[in-house]
């Protein structure tokens, strides 16, 4: 069974309007560029995208963004992007801010098959309203569900082509969780080798929960504080 | 009254040796640049990083290698990556000694309210929901007061909550307090800064108990 | 009457290309030995392994690489290491394609008991219970009757059960069968085995409808 | 603070009788040997065991089982065992089976600050009586409690002085999971390397969940199943 695509259009062809997308991501780091801007072009409409931030308003999410492709949007942090907050205010856009480590075990949930979990966070906080409420030990925690999304669009540095994927340094962040998560998971990496080649002992996401993989082209990884210290300091 | 890096220098002297840390965006960043000698302590940064180090040498960032203020940094030796549930899942089972955070609002009882003005701004919460419900010990890094010269240290919070009877200790640019059963205990006052000034600029319930000593860097 | 490989072989049929399978211990892992031409599945160990491949050869063995029945192994290419919470996270979340296991007792309803005897024998149940209880597709292997020559396919399990409702379709050493809602429906039976004798061998309740096939291998 | 101890005596020194234990392994394959090897010499009573199987009669947790250190064993899979069995049989030792998924989630749910995860395993059977059962999304599903245990003993390949963890092959099971629910968290490792030397990329266990390392003596690794191909197969 091949899972390797050609490019992010013919990995992305069945995506449809109104479709659930969990996209990995924290900030610019480890975004599935090309699949965005495939997204973009296809002008699939409609869409609920589950992604810990907004991208900024001419790169990532924010493109989605520009084009109101975008009906809600599920996410922990979005204060990079005056486009978003436009829409937001406007009413244009459905916002659901919750707590980070809340969306990365939703994420962890669905992909381990276990339909709710218990977190503390955000209890007493206007994130409880309406949320099930429990006390284990004397600690209060709020019941979450799974997300129950249509597609995973992750990116990772290496893959295989039985799908098996590496991520590198803090751009791993949401990408494995997003990626055992989706009903479909389609995952875009810098390079694809043949099975074989990755150590067996150090995959991040086994290819079991990828469907499609391909090489993406053109990264731009735009880089959203450069910090430095001179050479001097 | 205290400039940002001098808050940042107070709240160094929190860090104990072998203590994992997590720094929240702005002042406690600054935190980094104070660790005292012979104390070893491990950054955490919650988008997937043990062992953060300083900013990377002009030239050499990495947009693959960021803290959870999205800054290029780097690693220090026996650093560890790893996804976000992870992160949290550490958070959350109280791995971390210490998580030191910035608050627009503190409540003498504890609540902090840092995410949120209503009809004004919605950034989200990041991760300072988690951190706050989780941690065991959680310090807050704040101006006493906001540039109207009212008061951030209230009876109760007005600002939407980020997490409720959390906060352990707060240094801001005027003292530094515990909260307590009691409400707020003034511990030290900034160097120059007087006991009075620090209770006008409380709203919430302040305990002074005899002599405040000057805060020691 | 078919032996071990014989069932094997039959189970092989199973499987379709691009599958990921689990194989419990006993006549279920000798279904590798039969995986058709053309066809490429990926074999799961749930101690923490995709891509499970044959024994090694003597003087290859390594201790730090079993299969769940605790045989040593190799990988093939494409596999991968976890840890159990993630190896029964892939399994509770379906995305194991299908699940060959051993039974003492089926139920006409597909329940399923094979890890207590009791009184007699209690190993425990490994990781039966979680894959019977996630897997969508759950092929039993098993005699049709016990060494005293009863049936194994009953009304009800009478010993303790491991999962409820949960088994599709059962490969025996006589036959091949659904298990649908009105109970067992026979759909194959082995060469040289008559309906009737199927028919007297099966405890639960049988549906026979038309002409029943021999199995093809 | 120095996280290296010498051998596994110094390691275990304030291992107390009545103690909670979680020990990593499956069947015998990444099984702390020098940890129980000095449990066993300590003779510490009473202990209540957490780990997937018992190890057989004369190695691994066997060894515990043999001097009666043991008052109850949490496992999924006991059944290479006539000590255990008898131990059980005659009322000795108090056994709790659990299905191995819910060992391992249970494990994780501790290390993920998680008070309790639902999961379907055993819905139905003897293991439900008495558990929470709740329905999501049409599926029946047991609430099964995070573990709450002392120490966390684990085997891993190799480790570094700040206590980052990296497992090899199928020795990795339950270890990583176990390392992260311990209140003291105890590895023993092959070779005990500096920080610094072990890619941060492919660290299984993140130092923060472990309190001490030391470098294990004369691994035995037994195998269990001796299974091969000749070479003329």
């Amino acid at each position: 069974m091949n899972k390797v695509f050609n490019n992010a259009d013919e990995a992305l062809k069945d995506i449809y309007d109104g479709a659930i997308l969990l996209l990995g991501g924290f900030g610019l780091c480890g975004i599935p560029e090309n699949c965005i801007n495939a997204i973009v072009k296809k002008d699939t409409k409609n869409l609920t995208c589950i992604s810990n931030n907004a991208g900024v308003d001419d790169f990532g999410i924010g493109l989605m963004l520009q084009k109101k492709q975008v009906k809600k949007m599920i996410a922990s942090y979005v204060g990079e992007n005056a486009e978003f907050e436009r829409q937001l205010l406007s009413g244009e856009l459905e916002v659901d801010l919750i707590p980070q480590g809340t969306l990365a075990t939703r994420c962890m949930a669905a992909g381990y098959g276990m339909p709710a979990i218990f977190t503390p966070a955000g209890v007493g906080t206007e994130v409880a309203i309406g949320k099930e409420v429990r006390i284990f030990d004397n600690k209060t925690y709020l019941l979450e569900y799974a997300f129950d999304a249509d597609f995973a669009i992750v990116k990772a540095w290496k893959g295989d082509t039985d799908g098996n994927l590496i991520y590198k340094a803090t751009a791993r962040n949401f990408n494995p969780l997003m990626a055992m998560a989706g009903k479909i998971t389609i995952a875009e990496v810098e390079e694809v080798v043949p099975a074989g080649e990755l150590d067996p002992n150090q995959i991040h996401t086994p290819g079991i929960y990828v469907h499609r993989i391909f090489e993406g082209k053109n990264y731009e990884k735009r880089i959203e504080q450069r910090t430095v210290k001179k050479l001097a300091d | 009254m205290l400039n940002k890096n001098q808050i940042a220098q107070r709240l160094a002297k929190e860090l104990q040796d072998g203590f994992y840390v997590n720094l929240g965006i702005g002042i406690p960043t600054l935190v980094a640049n104070y660790i005292p000698e012979g104390i070893s302590v491990v950054l955490q940064s919650e988008n997937g990083l043990l062992g953060m180090g300083p900013f990377p040498f002009e030239g050499e960032e990495d947009a693959d290698l960021i803290n959870a203020g999205k800054q290029t940094i780097t690693t220090v030796p026996g650093s560890s990556f790893f996804d976000s549930a992870m992160s949290f899942g550490m958070i959350r089972a109280g791995k971390v000694d210490l998580t030191i955070l910035g608050a627009m609002e503190v409540s003498e009882t504890g609540d902090i309210a840092n995410w949120k003005i209503p009809g004004k701004m919605v950034k989200g919460m990041g991760g300072a929901m988690d951190l706050v419900a989780s941690a065991k010990n959680i310090v807050v890094a704040m101006m006493h007061t906001n540039p109207k010269g009212e008061s951030k240290l209230l009876h109760r919070c007005v600002l939407p909550l980020t997490g409720i009877g959390c906060v352990k200790k707060i240094v801001s640019d005027l003292a530094v307090l515990d909260i307590t059963n009691e409400g707020f205990k003034l511990l030290e006052r900034a160097p120059g800064v007087s006991v009075e000034e620090i209770i006008a600029k409380t709203a919430g319930k302040l305990i002074v108990d005899g002599e405040i000593p000057e805060m020691q860097f």
